[in-house]
Parts: structure tokens; C-alpha cells; sequence
């Protein structure tokens, strides 16, 4: 038992830190805000490897394990970096361990960090049911035609690929029939409505209007795609919560900070005694959130049944655990913490979106008693 | 005991009812339906309306203008123009000023500002809070020097709510540094085109510029702007936020939360069945709900209590915290029924009739700038900690 | 609308509070811990009439009213009596709505607080479950033999008289086919086992093994009693949640005082914000769970549904405010709010077993959503 | 990183597996799983029995003839005995007293205590906390005279748990009223036999006599019981509490008590289906699962560090307030899983073999004994409220 990093580990997050911390200015946040995504930052990652953590040594990468994800994933959360990492894991580690041998391109192209990938799975009446796909690929000749609409997309606009899931067979929920499908960007019979997210970044709502594919383009085994889907989302999973931790703890840092400066009724606040309790419940609270993403991290090479335990166990607890700190760190800062130019605002936002990817608090609550009850 | 409403009561809401069906136009009730931005046309729109029926001011004594009615009928007027999604009626003027005129100001005062209110002449904002002050509003900084027939003010104000589309302001200056810090403050009346007056937007988490940073740059200000005494103005402030007080548990706001979060939560599919078949969600939402119906009744009793003469002590405190946290679990479970459709932030969807449509399903639009911007529920109007401490001070003696 | 008590209510809570307040020491409790109850305190009570407020003018008494259970029985809890008045309520109501003339006569010895009554409907497989009766009742000859086993009948040992339910029809868990029986204390094949109860007071289990019942002791309509035991669990919800509001206004003045008067680190702990502000919140609480009995209390007339939505929404809030006070009202006392000598103890025990009758917090929430649904 | 035990570890928890299952008596597992008494002779067979197997003292080096674990052994130890439903291993002579003596003692008092402490020839208590002083420790009042070759001891201590078995008690008492309060205070052993102690018992919520009150009336402890200096029993005091820290988080417990809260939600039947399957019931086991799963992280990533020498700060007072709230959520899940089966309290039948049985199913008779007795849990040993300030003040720095 260890809970230390290795030393490779603890290199890349304090580079990362490093960097972030420097790299995540005002002004790069505001020209992501029309194109989804600062180019300079995502050049910077990229010359720092950072992609490579994502895959393992197989991949071409040098890392891919649950605690190389942590390590990436909390320093983006902590710097507020709308970059799509998350998406390039996504769609990137799919394409890793299904893609045939002129697919992988892409995958080394991913490590370098040369291109952006997106996941288009969710539609619109999915919701966070994971084999609900409406969406339909028929055989047409040699090839497929695609049909269907996908729903808050992220990077979907910006993507190079898209990964696309579509019902090659079986029913709307069934998890037999999914497969999974290679779109270069710019692919014939695609609409997409591109917008900005609440959190930062950007999404898509894309519809696929008898989009017409060769047969190459087919990503694994036809009808297969369920499991590789359910473990990509396990991956995303511990990502959003290891990014949410990171987040939390900038919120908290913030706050205590504040605690210390700000003075009302002739002295700090952080001198009252309920503001102090709330604050150490705070506390207390996010480091239950650190051990769950650890637990999670630590269980994704575990099987399955374990695994999705340890998903819906963490998604529920740092779901609960981000939107009490979100609301804490803004209650405790009071007027100025609702402003969009105290920097609290955006981590406030950034947690009290990590409920609505991937299934909220109360939705893994219930994944939990069925998976504990099966 | 009776919970019942008596006979005259229920005709009033039928007539409120009967009202509102005639005269609420649809198009201001289709934007409050669907969370769209208001604009001060809008506000001034249905003013207007109200006004014509001599329903604007409802707590105002009738020879001011006002309806003259009693705190029962003025929840039911509440109860029912939420209901309806009817424009708030827009409280600086009606709910704030105007009791602190009738019952501070001069003769002359009263004349000239209280028909200007209901006519809708003036737009008025409020000056109270500081820069730094929090809850702590005897703090005031912001100066006013006698200077002949004027005061000449400086200093700031903040959170200035929809400061922006006003002419007037209220304000609290300090008009003398000596004795406690409440001693030395003035209600001063700001003419806002004045020179040396200047506004800046704050933009909130939910990308809006609801409130405003008021700047005071040598403003001279006519003496007979000053209401009451000199220096006695802590009174007349302590007066006003009394009379905000009505309708502060929000129960009204909070019915039409928790209606829409069940129309929300019949609409979306979880599991291939209506979200609200979800029996974790279902619990979450009849919490809330068997919440709200207790701190109705509480609020009644207040209500009440308040229609049969009896000032609300700390009992109010009681329903600002209860009522403003009932509210933010309501947005808090409206963004999650709507699941991923929470995450694009599309503002020009909440403009009516703007070319840019909404992403998903239009009632899922507003869902996460309502739960961003009602954080402020728990922060504005004397923040909840502050609440809490004068609930155990006043009424446990603590 | 009016939230003032009539006069004459107000008479009889404050003559209710003052007689209890001197009526319920030490030595009454000691002598109710083997016996269930004190006979001084049953006897005072029947004096003033209590137990007439429990019956309406038809049947002799001169309240029933939902309000009517609220003031005396948030003065029984207010005084933490353990006096089974609650019981009288229960079972002689049911008497009073179902039976015959002659039965009726209990009725007017209970209203003078001559006779104790116990309702016998529990059984040890039913929980929370209404409906759910396994005792059986069989014509033998003119009358009825009753086999089953009855659980935690409070006052069961005690009882005069004890209305007991079984099922003349029907599957376990029907709604119909189930009848109600009044035994008189003594009837032959009835086995009592009398025991003690955590909140205070006694309860029995009862073995009826092969009960020979006569005719007239059928309380109403064969197999019909469904709605008059939901009626009758109705009432006594109301007056045991304003049993438990009684206790939390002792539970939080007894805390209040110790604020004020026990120092730490120098002062007054009441002086430490963080206790205020969970003072505050209990408070806070205690307002709610009044209004919650007020609610179910004025919808006890109401029409079924109506009602019985107030009784599960009710019971859920002031389960909850229940646990919240007791806990609270502990730990701001520290170690000596767990003694047995100081007087919060009994008052915290009651409030933790409001949640063992009628259905608990969780019970109800779940209740309330199948309610609403409906 | 990585989550799971060396092979080392695993094979020590196998050999402790072992162990319990040939040398546990059934009769004192069996009372622990049913919450049953326990008597001072079930715990001295116990230890005894751990004593002969050298794994009385897992805390104390083995020149004093403790095992010598480190933190990471001595969880894998806490967590199979308490799941094997063993006796705790009461901790005043061995978890407490005796690292005070092998860091503070003389040689002669480590040479006749410690040795008495295995073989179980004393069973010590604790004489720390006093009345109305609450968390604050160094509030003490019982004074020590000199008197010769003898101190005078005189006032009174409380809370002393189990002191009705307990021969000797070591005790702060104050030597000084010089300077601050911490710095007169000392360290002494007093034989409860001597004449002027006394002990009054005190009853809990759960009706058990738990907890006492200790009285000293002139009594004549010899100067050789002093430990270390006089006047610097504070210091001893903190090492002490420091050590009482470990398994602060109580995961054993837990683990334990969920596993009865399921084992009994699948025994009872509600609307015809075993308890677990109502999906609200089921919900709040869940939840309560989830907080134990990151916790016992939390308290492996606290022993891991410990284990390599790192001295645990306020960690451990966020393991205590985590810990006692999980303990204190299960034992009120319990009492409510068993419901109306909650409300008999039969004293008799918590003590085994006695002729009164439980009323209703045996698992139910001590759910409430016990969610009441462990209302203490977040009170003792520094309550949640000072655990709290710490944190905010060390990690914090408010």
C-alpha cells in the first residue's frame, strides 16, 4: 500500500501546475470563449506531453494508468483550463484499443497532441442511460449511412474525428447493436450547431442527415461497442472527478484566503467561529472526495463489476461534495463571489457542471444499490 | 385555529384570478414562463396595467394611492401574480421608498415623488450597500458635506440592482463622522443624471448585468432631497428593510418553482420512464415539496399575525432562511431534471424572439442561470449567517 | 384563516401545562417505569377532563378536533408524561365511531378517564404496514376465536379494555377482510408479556391462542375496519407529532438555558457562533415541524386522500426535525446530556422512538411520493 | 500509488485470521455480534488470551513485550478482530498509560507497571476529564499537595469509563497555580484502593453504568507515582491523547455495523419485501456505504503515512469527526431498520444467558442501547465542535 506518486508522476504535476498556473490567464480564457479552447494552452500542453499520459506504453504513450489521469486531470481542474483533455481521452483511448492499424494513426497523432478528437454518443432522449442510442448506421453498399442526432457534443465543432456511436442492430436501449464509427472532420451530411458551455469550452448538437461512410470507418467490432463505451466512460469518469478535485481545492484556496483578508464587523471573517466550521467541513468533505477519486483510480483496471462500484460510488460522492463546495466557497465570500470577475466564478460553474456529464449524484446513488444489489 | 381563507378573502383571489386572466398580456407571461430576460419596457408595461386597476401599490394606504390591503390579501396578490408568471412589480419605488416617504418625508416630498412612482416617472434603484460592507450597513462611506443649498456627495455604492435602467436613487450618506456609526448617517434622493454620477455593470455567474456599481463624484444634490432629519437616516433604513420583509419567505416564487420542476421532471426520460418515476429523484423533489408546505403555513402564521396588527419579529428571519434555502434546492433539482440540456449556455436564447433558438427543450434554457443567480438569495437582504445570529440573539437571548 | 387557539383551548393548555409542569417529577417517573404509568398523574389528568377533549360532542366529549389533539398532546410531550392518553385516543375513538350501544359505554367511562384502552394491531411481521394482519378470527358458534400474536401494544398489560384487529377475510396483506374486536382485560387464552419502552411507558406482547370471543364483541362491520384504523392512525399521527413538538420546545429550551449558563474557554459556550447558528437552525426546525402538525392537524376532517398526504408529509418533516433536536440538543450539552440524570435524556429518547410508531422519516417520504402519484 | 496490500501484509492478515478463528471463544464473539454485555472477566480472558500470543500490546515495542507493529499492521489487526465480532481491547492501561510510562517513566515504574499491564494484574482508568470542563483539559482543579514522601490528593473526575472495574487510575492533577493553566499540572498514578477514592456510578441514555465519577477525599498518593517531572503532566497529557488517536477513525466498527445494518435490512419485511429492496432505505445505506469507502482511504492514506514515520496532524481530527458521524449514521440506520422492534427496552436481555429473552427478533435488542450510547462518540475524546476548530486553525490557518 502506497499512496505516494511515483517520481515520473510528481514531475508531471508539478510541471503541470508550473505551467497552468502561468498559462491560464484572463485573456486566454476570454479567446477560448468564442473558439471553445485557448490554441496557445493546447500547443503548451502539447509540447509538454501531457497527451501521452493519457495512453499507455502500448498506445505509444507513457502512461494510461487510473493515477496518471488523476495527475493531469486535477491540475487542470485546479488552473480552470478549458482545454479538451477529456475528450482527447475519450474518443483517443477508444480509438486506441478498437481502431484498426490505419486508425491508430490518429492515436499517435493524439499523444502528440496533434489533433482534437470528440465523443458524439449522447442524443437527446438519453439522457445518462448509456445504451440508449437512436441514432442508426445502415450497411449501404461497401459502406455505412448514419442517421441521427447527438447531443452536447464537447469539442464536436472542433474536433478532427469524431467518435460516433450509432444502432447497428437491436433495440433503442439495448446494449447489444452499438457500434462505434470514425468520422473525419468535415464529412459530408453533418450539421452542427456549435455553442459555448456553461463550464467553459465549447459543445455541439450534431445531426447526422444520411451521412455516408466507406466501410473503413467502422471502429471495432460491429454491434461490440457497449463495453469499450461503459470503460471509456469509467476513464472520462475518474477524469471529471480527479478535474472536479482540483477545482474544489482552488475553491477552497480562495476561500480561505478570503476568510483571512476580508473584515466585517472589525475583524476577519474567518475569525467566526461558524464561518471556521464550515470551513473545516469543507474540508473534510473534499478530502472524502480525494480518497473516491483514489478509489476510483485505483480500481479502473479492475473487473468490471468492481470497476462501475467504484464509478458510482465516486461520481455520486464528489458530485455531492463539489456542489457543497461550490455553494459554500460562493455563500462564504458573499456579493463577490457571484461576480464573473472574482476568478471563484468560474470554478463555482465548472463544479455545478460536473453533475450534468455522465450521470449526477442522485442517478449513481441508485447505479449503486442496483450494482451492489446484482 | 382555521386554516381555511373566509369567504371575503377567496373572492378577492378569484377577482385577483379574473384580473390577471383579462389583463396579464401573454407576452410577458410566455418570458416569465420560459425564463426569458425582461426588459424595463416590460416592467413598465405591466406597471402601467396595475396602476390603471390601482393595484400597483398594494401596501399603500389608499390616499396615497395604494390598494390599502392587508398582509393576507397582499400574499394572495402575490400567490396569484406568481402563478400567472406576471412580471415582479419592481420594488425600489412601490415596496422601499414610498413607505419611508409617507411615513419620513415632508408634505411636499409626498406630492411631488408618491404620484411619480405609481405613474412610473421615476425609476428608482437603492443605495445602500458598500464596497466591503457586507451586512454591515452602518459602515456607510459614502459622504455627504453641506455645501449652501446642496450636499455634495462622494463615495460608491454597490449591488445596485437593476441600476441601469434608473433615473433615481436612494441613498445612505454619511453626513456626520461623530458619535456611533449609525448616528451619522442621511436618506438622501439622487438624481442620477446629475453630473459626476457614473455606472458600471457587475456581471453575475449567470452572464447578466443585474446589479451595478454606483459612482459619486462631487454630485450636488438640493437640500430638499433630504428626507427626514439630517443625520437620523439609520431609521428611516431600518424602516425599509422592515418593509422589504413582506413576502420574504418567497413562498409564491417557490409554488412555481416546485410546479415547474414536476412539469420538468414528467417531460424527461430516465431509464426509458418519466424522470419523476425515479424514485431517488421523486424523494428529492417531495422533500422539497413537504418542506415548502410547512414553511407556507409558516409564513401564513406570519402573515397573519401581521394582517391582525402584530409587528414580525425575528419570525421573518426564520423565513428568509427557510424560504430562500426552499428556493435554491428547487433551481438546484430544476438544473439537475434537466440532466446534460443544463450545460449550453446559449444567452441569446433568453432573449424573446431571438433568431438564436435554444439548445434542447426550451424550459431547460434557464435552469442553470436560475440556480447561478439565486445564490443571491442566501447572500442579499441580510445574509443568511447574519439571519441566523439575530434569530439567537432575539430569540433565544443568547 | 386565524392561527389563535379558542378560549377555550387556551384554558385547557394552560391549565394542562401548568398541572404537568408540577405534576411530572422524579418520583411520578420512577413509579411509572414498573407500572407504565402514574396512577396520580392518570388520576389528575381524568380530573381535568383530558381525555374529554380526545371525543367530539356526539360522543360525549366536548372536542376531537384536530386541534383539540394538538394542545393536549404537545403538553403531554412538553412535560415528557408517559401517561397512555394516546392510546385512550386510539382505541376509544375506533369504540366511539364503530360500536354498538353497549360498547359505547366504554366511551363514556373513557371520557370521565375511568377505563385505559390499548389498540392491539401490530403484529411481529407487519412493520409500518397498515393492512397487513396474519392474527385470524373464526365464527365458532355464535361468537369468534382470534389466533395470532400481536407486537409492542402499547399498554397492552395495563388496558381495561383492548380493541384487537384480525383478519375475517382475505390474503395477509388485503385490505379488506380485516375486523376489529374489543377484549376485555382477563378474557381467557390471552398471553401478555408486559415490558418497558425506551421512550418511557409499557408495551406487551400478546399471544391469542385460540381466543373464544362472544358475538357483541365483533367492534363494527365484519371485515370493513380498513378506513376506520386508517382514520384512527391518522388522529394519533397528529397527536404524537404534536407529542414530539411538545418535547422539542423542552429539548430546546433546556439547551438554551445551558447556553446561557455553561462556560468554556472563559464564556458562556451560547456565545460561540457556530453554536448559535445550529441553535438557530433548530429553531428553525422546531417552526417547521409546528407548521407541519398545524397542517395535518387542519386536514384531519379533510377527504381521504387530502389527509392522509398531511399525515404522511407531516410524520417524514417531524420525524426528521425529531432526530435533528434530539442529536443537536445532545451534543451541545456534551457528556452531560447523555446522563440519565439530567433531564434532557428522557426527553431526547422519546424523540428518537417518534420514528418507531406509525412509520418512520423514510417510510412516509416514500409514502408521500406513492400518495401524490396516485 | 497502489491500493493493495504487500504480500506481507496479506500474509499477516491471514495469520491474524487464523488466530481468531482457533482462539476466540465463540461465547464472547457470540455476545459481541449480538451486542450483548460484556464483564470485566470476558474482557481479562480476552486479553489474556491476546497476552499469551504476544498481541496484547500491538503499539508497544517488543522490549516491553508489545508486538511492535506499525500503524499499517495494527489496522489490519483492528480491522479482522472487530470484524470477527472480538472483544475491544480495553485501552486505559494499554493503549494510553502505557506509552506515557515508556516515554516518561522511570525505569523502576516501567519495570513494575508494564509487565502488570499485560498480565492484566491492573486494570487502570482514566482520571482526566473534571466536572464543567468539558474539551477543555487543562482546566483541571483536583489538586495534589506535597505532603513528605506523599501527595495529598483531593477533587473529584468524571466521565472515567469502566472505573468501577479499575484497581488504579492515573490522573492530571494539579501541583501548581502558577503561571498558565498547562503548566502546574502532573501526572499521577493513584491506587483506587486507597482510602478516601470513591466511585459513583453514572447512568447513560442506554440505562448503563458506563461512565463514572471519581472522588478523592485526602488521599495519600506516594511520590514514586508521580510520572516524569512535576508540573509537565501537560506534555505527558498531549503525547498521550496523540496515541490515543490511532483507529480514531473507527473503521472497523463501521465496517462491522454495516455489514449487521444490511444483514438486518434483508431480515425485515416491509410492504412484503425484505427492507433492502425499498429503494429510499436502500438509497441511505448506500450513502452511508459511499462516506465509509472514502474514508477508510482517507484513514489508509493517514496509517500508510504513519506507518513511514509521519506523525499525523489535524488528519486525524478529520478521521475522528468523519469516522464518528459514519458510526453514528449506521447506529441510527440500524435503529431504524429495525422499527417498532426499537422501542421495548429489556435490560435483562442484553446480558447472556439471562431468563428474560429480547422482545421481537435478537438482532433488534440493542440497536438502541447502542445508537444512543454512541451519541457519545462525537463528544468524547475532544468533541466534533474542538476537532473542528482545529482543523480550521492548523490546516487553515484562521
Amino acid at each position: 500500500m502506497n499512496f505516494q506518486l511515483t517520481e515520473e508522476r510528481q514531475m508531471l504535476q508539478d510541471g503541470l501546475r508550473r505551467y497552468l498556473g502561468e498559462a491560464v490567464t484572463p485573456q486566454a480564457l476570454e479567446a477560448a470563449q468564442t473558439t471553445g479552447m485557448s490554441p496557445d494552452i493546447w500547443a503548451g500542453l502539447s509540447e509538454m506531453g501531457v497527451a501521452g499520459a493519457l495512453f499507455t506504453e502500448d498506445q505509444g504513450g507513457f502512461g494510461g494508468a487510473g493515477f496518471d489521469l488523476m495527475v493531469v486531470f486535477e491540475e487542470l481542474g485546479r488552473a480552470g483550463a478549458v482545454e479538451p483533455m477529456l475528450e482527447l481521452l475519450l474518443a483517443g483511448r477508444l480509438v486506441a484499443e478498437l481502431g484498426d492499424e490505419t486508425q491508430q494513426e490518429i492515436v499517435a497523432q493524439a499523444v502528440e497532441g496533434a489533433v482534437q478528437l470528440a465523443f458524439a454518443h449522447g442524443e437527446p432522449a438519453s439522457r445518462f442511460d448509456l445504451e440508449r442510442v437512436e441514432t442508426r448506421a445502415e450497411r449501404s453498399g461497401d459502406g455505412w449511412t448514419l442517421t441521427g442526432r447527438k447531443s452536447v457534443v464537447v469539442n464536436g465543432a472542433q474536433a478532427d474525428h469524431i467518435v460516433v456511436s450509432a444502432r447497428t442492430s437491436g433495440d433503442v436501449a439495448d446494449r447489444d447493436g452499438i457500434s462505434l464509427f470514425l468520422l473525419p472532420k468535415g464529412t459530408a451530411g453533418i450539421e452542427i450547431r456549435d455553442y459555448p458551455l456553461s463550464q467553459g469550452g465549447h459543445a455541439a448538437e450534431i445531426v447526422l442527415d444520411g451521412v455516408t461512410l466507406p466501410a473503413g470507418a467502422l471502429l471495432g467490432a460491429e454491434g461490440q461497442a457497449f463495453e469499450a463505451i461503459e470503460t471509456a466512460q469509467a476513464r472520462a469518469t475518474a477524469a471529471i472527478c480527479a478535474d472536479a478535485l482540483g477545482a474544489m481545492e482552488t475553491a477552497r484556496a480562495l476561500t480561505g484566503d478570503y476568510l483571512k483578508t476580508r473584515k466585517q464587523f472589525g475583524q476577519p471573517i474567518g475569525k467566526f467561529q461558524a464561518l471556521q466550521h464550515r470551513a473545516a467541513d469543507m474540508l473534510i468533505e473534499i478530502e472524502q472526495a480525494r480518497s473516491a477519486v483514489i478509489n476510483l483510480c485505483g480500481h479502473l483496471e479492475a473487473d468490471r463489476d468492481t470497476r462501475e462500484i467504484h464509478v458510482s460510488a465516486t461520481k455520486h460522492l464528489v458530485g455531492k461534495v463539489a456542489r457543497l463546495v461550490a455553494e459554500e466557497a460562493i455563500q462564504m465570500h458573499g456579493g463577490i463571489g457571484m461576480t464573473e470577475e472574482y476568478d471563484l466564478g468560474r470554478f463555482a460553474r465548472r463544479l455545478s457542471m460536473l453533475d450534468q456529464r455522465f450521470g449526477d449524484a442522485t442517478f449513481h446513488l441508485g447505479r449503486f444499490v442496483r450494482l451492489r444489489a446484482a | 385555529m382555521d386554516l381555511s381563507f373566509t369567504e371575503e378573502q377567496k373572492a378577492f383571489r378569484a377577482e385577483v384570478r379574473r384580473f390577471l386572466d383579462e389583463k396579464l398580456p401573454k407576452r410577458l407571461s410566455d418570458k416569465g414562463r420560459l425564463g426569458q430576460r425582461l426588459t424595463k419596457q416590460d416592467y413598465e408595461e405591466w406597471h402601467a396595467i396595475l396602476n390603471e386597476k390601482g393595484w400597483l401599490a398594494g401596501n399603500w394606504p389608499k390616499e396615497h394611492g395604494g390598494a390599502g390591503w392587508n398582509a393576507v390579501e397582499r400574499h394572495i396578490f402575490e400567490e396569484e401574480t406568481t402563478a400567472a408568471h406576471a412580471p415582479r412589480i419592481v420594488p425600489f419605488g412601490l415596496a422601499m421608498l414610498g413607505p419611508v416617504l409617507q411615513k419620513f418625508g415632508s408634505k411636499e416630498q409626498q406630492d411631488y415623488w408618491l404620484p411619480r412612482i405609481l405613474n412610473g416617472d421615476d425609476w428608482w434603484c437603492q443605495g445602500y450597500s458598500e464596497p466591503g460592507a457586507g451586512s454591515d450597513l452602518a459602515s456607510v462611506k459614502t459622504t455627504a458635506e453641506r455645501d449652501g443649498d446642496h450636499y455634495v456627495v462622494n463615495g460608491q455604492k454597490t449591488w445596485t440592482t437593476l441600476g441601469q435602467y434608473a433615473n433615481m436613487i436612494f441613498c445612505l450618506v454619511r453626513t456626520s463622522k461623530e458619535g456611533k456609526p449609525q448616528e451619522g448617517i442621511s436618506f438622501l434622493l439622487v438624481d442620477m443624471n446629475d453630473p459626476g454620477v457614473t455606472v458600471r455593470p457587475i456581471v453575475l455567474l449567470d452572464g447578466e448585468p443585474e446589479v451595478n456599481e454606483v459612482f459619486f463624484d462631487n454630485v450636488r444634490v438640493p437640500v430638499e432631497n433630504l428626507v427626514g432629519e439630517e443625520n437620523k437616516g439609520w431609521t428611516y433604513a431600518k424602516y425599509l428593510l422592515t418593509h422589504e420583509r413582506t413576502n420574504i419567505a418567497g413562498v409564491g416564487f417557490a409554488n412555481a418553482g416546485l410546479a415547474n420542476l414536476k412539469r420538468i421532471a414528467r417531460l424527461e426520460q430516465s431509464g426509458g420512464r418519466p424522470l419523476i418515476e425515479d424514485p431517488l429523484f421523486a424523494a428529492k423533489i417531495a422533500e422539497v415539496e413537504i418542506s415548502l408546505m410547512a414553511m407556507a403555513t409558516t409564513n401564513l402564521r406570519v402573515v397573519s399575525a401581521a394582517a391582525a396588527g402584530q409587528a414580525p419579529g425575528a419570525e421573518s428571519s426564520m423565513l428568509k432562511v427557510k424560504g430562500t434555502v426552499i428556493r435554491q434546492e428547487i433551481n438546484a433539482l430544476t438544473k439537475q431534471a434537466v440532466g446534460p440540456w443544463a450545460m449550453p449556455f446559449v444567452s441569446e436564447a433568453l432573449e424573446a424572439g431571438s433568431n438564436e433558438g435554444p439548445v434542447g427543450p426550451s424550459y431547460a434554457m434557464s435552469a442553470t442561470p436560475h440556480y447561478l443567480n439565486n445564490r443571491k438569495l442566501s447572500i442579499y437582504g441580510g445574509s443568511n449567517e447574519v439571519q441566523k445570529t439575530i434569530i439567537a440573539k432575539a430569540i433565544l437571548e443568547l
